[in-house]
């Protein structure tokens, strides 16, 4: 590990209404790879931004290599050596690999911009990186990891010093995974400060040299990470310890009718074959690792993708399901992992959102009746607990948790029978995952089936009655929960792969 | 100063009608005033405030008013109907011709103009909703096909709906009812009530509807309307529907104010209607349309022609007016946005 | 309440400005048009005329003159008349787009004891004392006038030529009054002059201009002349062009006519690259209709033969006079302000040169 | 607009070719083939060599229009004030020689100065106080429309034509050769066009506005992150477009002599039909300014070619609007939904 870099003391930033970073310090040196942890909220992302020149600070000092420096804007903080890889990967799909890399700083010959030169930079970098890409090939047409090889390459091509990743793992495979570590020991080796922002344990536990962990925009402490249990770095970062208590049985009563039969049902490349069974008042947990298929399956299943092939039966009885519509009126909900995107509407107030899938309920005639709608929008946000003004709020000024509480309101008006979780806690700070916990178990009690998808093997073995791994698009394992251990759980989630190296795969942070 | 705002802002009817549809009301009184001086100087002593050339202003509004609330609704949606002008010229043109040439009875010409349009309506609706076109494009074509559908059907013929005296004449009334007081000839302006009731059906419709709740949310975020087991095509396209049928609604009272109609006419009042509702702060973005707004737009644009010629001033004067206040209302409206954020 | 009171001075202050406004002799005039050339020199002959009577002081007279953007756009042209008829002149000068549209207005006008004088196409079919007088031109007549001066000269050639000879007709649209009776006119004009030889005559093309065709048509096949008659999609000069270019295309042409300026400036432009036009035997005999500075040059270097020219300046003068009588209670007549063909030969002589304009 | 957006990944997954635009360019080449086939079968008098000529300067105008739109359109923009705007420059540049009697080289100048200034009132409206691209150019096409004539209080311009001094111009776009058989027309004019095409799709493909251009149409945010001033690329393009309509403004007056006000509503119409037939999308990110010079040929053709085949006028819009819904409904089927 080399000498102090980067310097951060006492950066301050508020937003109206947020204390977003309050006197946060934070330090890097060349050579090693730094972990930066905490709970969603707790101002990781805010602090890089800062550093970065994303946002300006309100008060204090950064310190790199040696003289103090102040970016204005993402252009200067690259000049001098600091670049961020985002988590949400911003690239511009329709321009090829290389135009990417060197956008805004294209070389060229005359007036024109020199792409066979950028190219073979390109490939310079991608060989430094032992990585086989095209740099002719467009972006969007390759895989979210290499897109994220691409993201890297581009930030060494800068010559930074100070590489900063941000959950770079959320959306990679393990074999990925691995092959991105790799990468980056090699940065470290090579005399890069690299800063390494994920909630993945394990992961910090393998690639990282310290920790420092922040909350509620506070700077709690900065560990050595061999010296450390994961433990303590759980209790740093919620400031209290919460069991996780995986269940020991089924809760679930073994004579429970069968309410959803699905068999054979193949929806393109990452649907293929798949059958199951879901039991009145099961909670059945997804497990896999991200790219599974899952939300593939969920979303065919839900009619939101057209699928080829498969047959669906609800309580027995045959049923079609082309369209979401379809899927609703058959009594199934989906609660998408992407909220923003396919959840709630943001412009839009809490009451019209709860009510969104159950309007025709809420008619007389052709008219809307709003006091009934009032009534039962209030009605569940007080049995939720949902946090606002009141319930004309526009849901854009909700929280993440409160937000996804709307989105469950939604669906528990229309009191459909059959409810699937998509990364039900995605995004949540600790506190309300709690609460959605407690809301799904009672939900399972009072009757509901529900199907959980989850990429957080700990959520998975304390909420599932029953589990079903996927991998690669294909039913891989079905445990009942008290068979089922996290190493059953990931052979199955990566069939034939060795066991060795593995680690679950866990929440990412919500973009 | 401020906190006189803010009370301001705060007063019931404020509230209800929203703060920028106020602005735009003082807007209209604005304008008046300095028409009616303007044209006292300009224009040898016209005189702007009187109840003829109120009439004749609303003359313009009404159709102008029709188009803009179906566009309203489109844009609503998150679209566009570049369309309105000349299918509403379409239907006049169609049905007139029926009449003229075919013997039809008025009343069957009256009920075939929102017909017409209805068709129009649905066949743009189901390619932006079902084939997933974009909407400006489908609308460019459409356009042209009802010109070239409007013109082939009349043999390029202008049409000439009946007068107010010959038969059939009766469904002028419809825009402007005559009736004599002590050998005054007063003109009541019926197309206004007729303007207004419509409109309070649409702010209904739009507002107090599952179909408006639809095409609201739809507007903001298709998605996730349709993940809620909406067939957000069906409402996506009813608003297509609504929109034609409206426009076709328009020509009713287009022929009734101004008789002839001509093949190949009319887009201009497409840019007309759509900057009426967009000043009335229907949002392009979608997910954010307001009736009232639409009603008063038009209101502005109907006076502003009115006001252009009592000043004596060249017809051009009117299109850059018209621009300008439409950017003052957009970037106002930008700002507000901003300041929230 | 503010806001109130401002408005009550407001208008306080402007009822009083009205007052002090007010002249012997206020004219609305509503043209057809305002921005093309034509209707400039109209304006131009009727400003001239308004500061001639002024200069001699026995009457003071204001003018207001309005037009609609394009010559076809009735909406705005009854929103022109009503508002004229709302600023309660002494007499207003009109020539309407399409007289239908305007009936009723025309009643209460006449209601208002407000003296209409119709100019250029005027009003025709206007209802009964509404208009005082006109003065226009006979579009119809003036159709005739360019046949007699196309026949001239071609009429040698028919009779040498073997076969059928086509005579073309680009007409900017089907629907516009004068444009119409212009297309008419010709066409009548043609068949009258044929038969006078003893040809049949064959109209084919615009169904409107086949049917409104009076004079009897013979069947193409045994036809000696042949008449197309063109109307583009819209009517812009381009499109014109290629309804142009069509008819100069075709071998058996021997003459076109342009019934309006953006017509006649159709064929100059499609002739540009076909160079058909001229005034020689074996070329295309172009005649056009007004002018403007495209013709003018067209005429001069013998790309179109002729033109026939209406009297803008003239109409704006007349029209002015007869606004004055009838404002006055006198007596007024229609006046015919009639229509010339011209050619190179007498395009300088002052009574065409007069009445040509930019 | 952002269920485009968000299924863009699956969109270009999959098979390249039917992706690439040079697809549907080729769809676009054999239609042109095709239609001019038929033409030339059905009507003998379409065969001539001046037909050909009619249909180049028929496009000249539309042609650069629709090559500067092509720029706005790549952003995920538009501009609507193309029509309007030209017919309102070409006018004040008329108005000037003939009434101040200014040079010819003056006039195009201040021509082509106020398309680059109206284009960057455009570019600043939608870039800086991002008002929607639509309303902005819907408002400047308004304005368009009534400046011309209020600046020249309704007069109709005409260029410098025949025998007049500076009408020389005209030859930049045609030019006569005299043969032993007679005159001669070449279209000049179709010369200059295929170089500004040329050139603009360099400048599209390899130059830096022309990347930025692409790059704010398939992602503004991550553009403004890798710290390129997007506001100043993104006016240019607007800018740009505002260029081709002064271009277009004196094609215009070079190829048709008078100039009336308050007409030129639409002509921005047919250029952004053009282009999106050309293989431009709506959502941006993509289209090839080749392209958009096979999508005006086509128009062109239409325009020229129907008349010769007797049919009525009015079919040619039906039948143009046709073709436009033809050639989007065949890109989303490329494209899947």
């Amino acid at each position: 590990m080399g000498e102090v870099i980067l310097t951060m003391k006492g950066i301050d930033k508020s937003f109206p209404g947020v204390h977003a970073l309050d006197h946060v310090d934070f330090e890097v040196r060349s050579g090693e790879v730094h972990a930066l942890m905490g709970e969603n909220g707790a101002g990781k992302s805010t602090l890089m931004k800062v550093l970065t020149g994303i946002y300006t600070k309100d008060a204090g000092t950064i310190t790199f290599e040696g003289k103090e420096v102040e970016f204005h804007n993402p252009r200067e903080a690259q000049q001098a050596g600091i670049v961020i890889v985002h988590q949400e990967l911003n690239m511009m799909g329709h321009l090829t690999v290389a135009q990417n890399i060197f956008i805004g700083r294209e070389p060229r010959r005359g007036l024109f911009i020199n792409d066979s030169a950028m190219n073979d930079e390109a490939k310079k970098l991608f060989a430094q990186l032992g990585i086989e890409i095209n740099p002719k090939e467009t972006m969007s047409s390759l895989t979210v990891a290499k897109q994220q090889m691409c993201e890297i390459a581009k930030a060494i091509s800068h010559d930074a010093k100070v590489i900063i990743f941000d959950e770079p793992t959320a959306a990679l495979t393990d074999a990925e995974i691995d092959q991105l570590f790799v990468i980056i020991r090699d940065l470290r080796a090579k005399g890069y400060g690299i800063v390494y922002i994920s909630h993945r344990m394990d992961e910090i536990k393998k690639i990282t040299d310290r920790v420092s962990v922040m909350r509620d925009g506070q700077y709690i402490g900065t560990l050595v990470t061999e010296e450390c249990t994961k433990e303590e770095i759980i209790d740093m970062m919620v400031g209290r310890v919460i069991y996780e208590e995986p269940k020991t049985e089924s809760h679930c009563p073994p004579d429970a009718p069968v309410v959803l039969k699905v068999e054979h049902l193949n929806a393109g490349r990452m649907v293929q074959d798949v059958s199951f069974e879901l039991h009145r008042g099961e909670i059945l947990g997804f497990a896999g690792l991200v790219g599974a298929g899952r939300t593939e399956t969920a979303r065919a299943l839900f009619g939101a993708d057209p699928k080829q092939s498969g047959d669906i039966w609800i309580n027995g009885k045959k049923v079609s399901i082309n369209s979401p519509k379809d899927a609703v009126e058959a009594g199934i909900s989906y609660l998408s992992e992407d909220r923003k995107r396919f959840g709630i509407v943001l412009k839009k107030s809490i009451t019209e959102n709860s009510t969104l899938a159950t309007l025709k309920n809420f008619t007389r005639g052709m008219f809307i009746n709003k006091p009934k709608e009032a009534e039962v929008t209030q009605k569940y946000v007080d049995a939720l607990k949902t946090k606002t003004p009141g319930i004309d709020q526009l849901v854009m000024n909700l929280s993440g948790g409160n937000q996804q509480k709307v989105v469950i309101a939604k669906w528990l008006v229309n009191d459909s029978q059959i409810m699937i979780f998509d990364e039900p806690t995605r995004g949540i700070d600790v506190g309300a995952k709690q609460e959605i916990y407690e809301l799904m178990t009672r939900l399972a009690a009072s009757g509901k089936a529900i199907i959980m998808i989850s990429s957080e093997l700990a959520e998975i073995l304390r909420m599932s009655d029953r589990i079903i791994v996927m991998c690669e698009g294909r039913k891989t394992g079905e445990f009942d929960i008290a068979e089922a251990t996290q190493e059953k759980i990931m052979s199955a989630a990566t069939r034939d792969i060795d066991m060795q190296n593995r680690k679950p795969v866990q929440e990412g942070e919500a973009s | 100063m401020k906190d006189l705002l803010n009370r301001f802002k705060s007063l019931k009817l404020v509230r209800i009608m929203g703060f920028n549809r106020v602005v735009l009301i003082g807007v209209i009184i604005v304008l008046c005033l300095i028409f009616q001086v303007l044209s006292a100087v300009l224009n040898h002593g016209n005189v702007f405030l009187t109840y003829a050339r109120f009439t004749s202003a609303m003359n313009y509004g009404y159709f102008i008013g029709f188009l803009a609330l179906g566009v309203t609704f489109v844009i609503a949606t998150g679209g566009i109907d570049f369309s309105v002008g000349p299918v509403m010229f379409c239907a006049a043109l169609i049905s007139g011709y029926c009449f003229n040439n075919y013997g039809f009875p008025m009343w069957v010409s009256l009920i075939m103009c929102p017909l017409i349009g209805m068709v129009f309506g649905t066949v743009g609706g189901f390619f932006v909703s079902y084939l997933h076109l974009p909407s400006f494009i489908t609308s460019l074509a459409l356009m042209q096909i009802a010109k070239g559908v409007g013109s082939i059907f009349t043999k390029t013929q202008n049409v000439s709906w009946p007068g107010s005296s010959d038969p059939g004449g009766w469904y002028r009334s419809l825009s402007n009812l005559d009736i004599t007081v002590g050998g005054q000839r007063v003109n009541i302006p019926t197309g206004l009530i007729i303007l207004i009731v419509v409109a309070i059906l649409c702010s209904i419709v739009l507002n107090k509807t599952k179909a408006g709740r639809y095409m609201i949310c739809l507007g903001a975020n298709r998605e996730a309307v349709r993940l809620s087991g909406v067939d957000t095509r069906r409402w996506e396209m009813l608003a297509y529907v609504i929109c034609g049928t409206l426009a076709g609604f328009a020509a009713i009272f287009y022929v009734g104010c101004y008789t002839t109609v001509q093949p190949v006419k009319g887009d201009t009042f497409n840019n007309e209607a759509i900057a009426a509702c967009v000043m009335g702060g229907t949002s392009m973005a979608g997910g954010l349309a307001s009736i009232l707004g639409t009603v008063i737009g038009s209101f502005i644009i109907a006076i502003m022609q009115e006001g252009i010629l009592s000043m004596g001033f060249n017809i051009a004067f009117q299109y850059s007016l018209t621009a300008l206040i439409l950017l003052g209302a957009v970037i106002a409206d930008v700002m507000s946005r901003r300041r929230r954020n | 309440m503010k806001k109130l009171v401002a408005l009550v001075l407001a208008l306080v202050m402007v009822l009083g400005l009205t007052a002090a406004f007010a002249d012997d002799y206020h004219f609305e005039i509503v043209s057809k048009g305002f921005q093309s050339t034509y209707w400039q020199a109209v304006l131009k002959g009727a400003t001239e005329e308004v500061e001639k009577i002024n200069a001699e002081g026995k009457d003071k007279i204001t003018m207001n003159f309005v037009g609609p953007d394009s010559e076809s756009d009735v909406a705005q042209q009854v929103q022109q008349f009503t508002s004229a008829l709302n600023a309660a002149p002494a007499a207003i000068g009109f020539a309407a787009v399409d007289q239908n549209a305007f009936n009723d207005l025309l009643k209460e006008a006449l209601e208002k004891k407000i003296p209409i004088i119709g100019f250029d196409s005027g009003v025709p079919g206007a209802p009964e004392g509404a208009v005082y007088a006109n003065a226009s031109t006979n579009n119809y007549v003036a159709g005739t006038v360019a046949a007699e001066g196309m026949w001239e000269k071609i009429v040698a050639r028919i009779e040498a030529a073997p076969g059928t000879v086509r005579i073309g007709e680009v007409n900017q649209d089907a629907t516009g009054e004068s444009v119409t009776q212009r297309g008419l006119g010709f066409i009548d004009k043609i068949i009258e002059l044929a038969a006078a030889k003893g040809w049949k005559v064959a109209v084919i093309g615009n169904e409107f201009y086949v049917n409104g065709v009076k004079g009897e048509k013979a069947a193409e096949a045994d036809a000696k002349i042949i008449i197309e008659a063109k109307v583009p999609a819209q009517s812009t000069v381009e499109l014109c062009a290629n309804e142009a270019s069509v008819l100069l295309n075709e071998d058996d042409l021997i003459s076109v006519f342009g019934s309006n300026q953006v017509a006649a400036e159709g064929v100059v432009a499609a002739d540009k690259n076909l160079f058909k036009c001229g005034t020689g035997d074996d070329t295309v005999i172009a005649v056009g209709f007004d002018s403007g500075a495209t013709l003018k040059a067209a005429i001069r270097e013998g790309v179109m033969y002729g033109a026939v020219t209406q009297s803008p300046v003239g109409i704006g003068k007349v029209t002015i006079d007869l606004l004055l009588a009838s404002a006055k209670g006198e007596p007024v007549a229609d006046t015919d302000t009639g229509c010339a063909f011209y050619t190179l030969e007498n395009i300088d002589t002052p009574e065409i040169a007069d009445n040509l304009y930019d | 607009m952002h269920m485009e957006k968000s299924t863009d990944l699956r969109k270009q997954a999959r098979s390249a070719f039917i992706r690439s635009s040079a697809f549907q360019r080729l769809i676009l080449i054999a239609v042109l083939v095709l239609l001019y086939g038929f033409f030339y079968l059905a009507s003998p008098s379409f065969r001539k060599y001046t037909t050909l000529v009619q249909i180049c300067s028929n496009m000249y105008y539309t042609l650069l229009m629709a090559i500067g739109v092509t720029f706005p359109l790549i952003t995920g923009g538009n501009d609507l004030s193309m029509g309007t705007g030209l017919i309102c420059y070409s006018l004040i540049g008329s108005y000037l020689m003939r009434i101040y009697g200014w040079p010819l080289w003056a006039a195009i100048l201040i021509t082509i100065g106020m398309g680059v200034a109206m284009g960057a009132v455009n570019g600043f409206g939608v870039a800086k106080l991002d008002i929607p691209p639509f309303i902005m150019t819907l408002a400047s096409m308004m304005f368009c429309r009534g400046m011309g004539s209020i600046l020249t209080g309704g007069f109709s311009g005409t260029w410098p034509d025949g025998a007049e001094p500076g009408a020389e111009f005209r030859n930049v776009f045609r030019l006569i050769v005299k043969t032993d058989t007679g005159r001669m027309p070449v279209p000049l004019g179709m010369i200059w066009m295929i170089l500004l095409v040329i050139i603009m799709s360099l400048v599209l493909n390899k130059t830096r506005v022309g990347r930025y251009t692409i790059a704010i149409g398939s992602n503004k945010e991550a553009l403004k992150l890798s710290g390129v001033n997007v506001l100043k690329w993104h006016i240019f393009a607007y800018m740009i477009c505002g260029l081709f309509t002064g271009f277009a403004a004196v094609t215009y007056a070079a190829t048709f002599s008078n100039i009336t006000p308050g007409q030129g509503a639409g002509f921005e119409l047919n250029a952004i039909g053009a282009a999106i037939i050309g293989g431009t999308a709506m959502t941006g990110g993509s289209g090839s300014v080749f392209g958009t010079f096979l999508g005006v040929l086509l128009i062109s053709l239409l325009q020229v070619g129907l008349p010769f085949i007797g049919l009525n006028a009015d079919w040619q819009l039906l039948i143009t609007g046709g073709i436009l819904l033809g050639a989007v409904t065949i890109d989303k089927m490329r494209n899947g939904k």
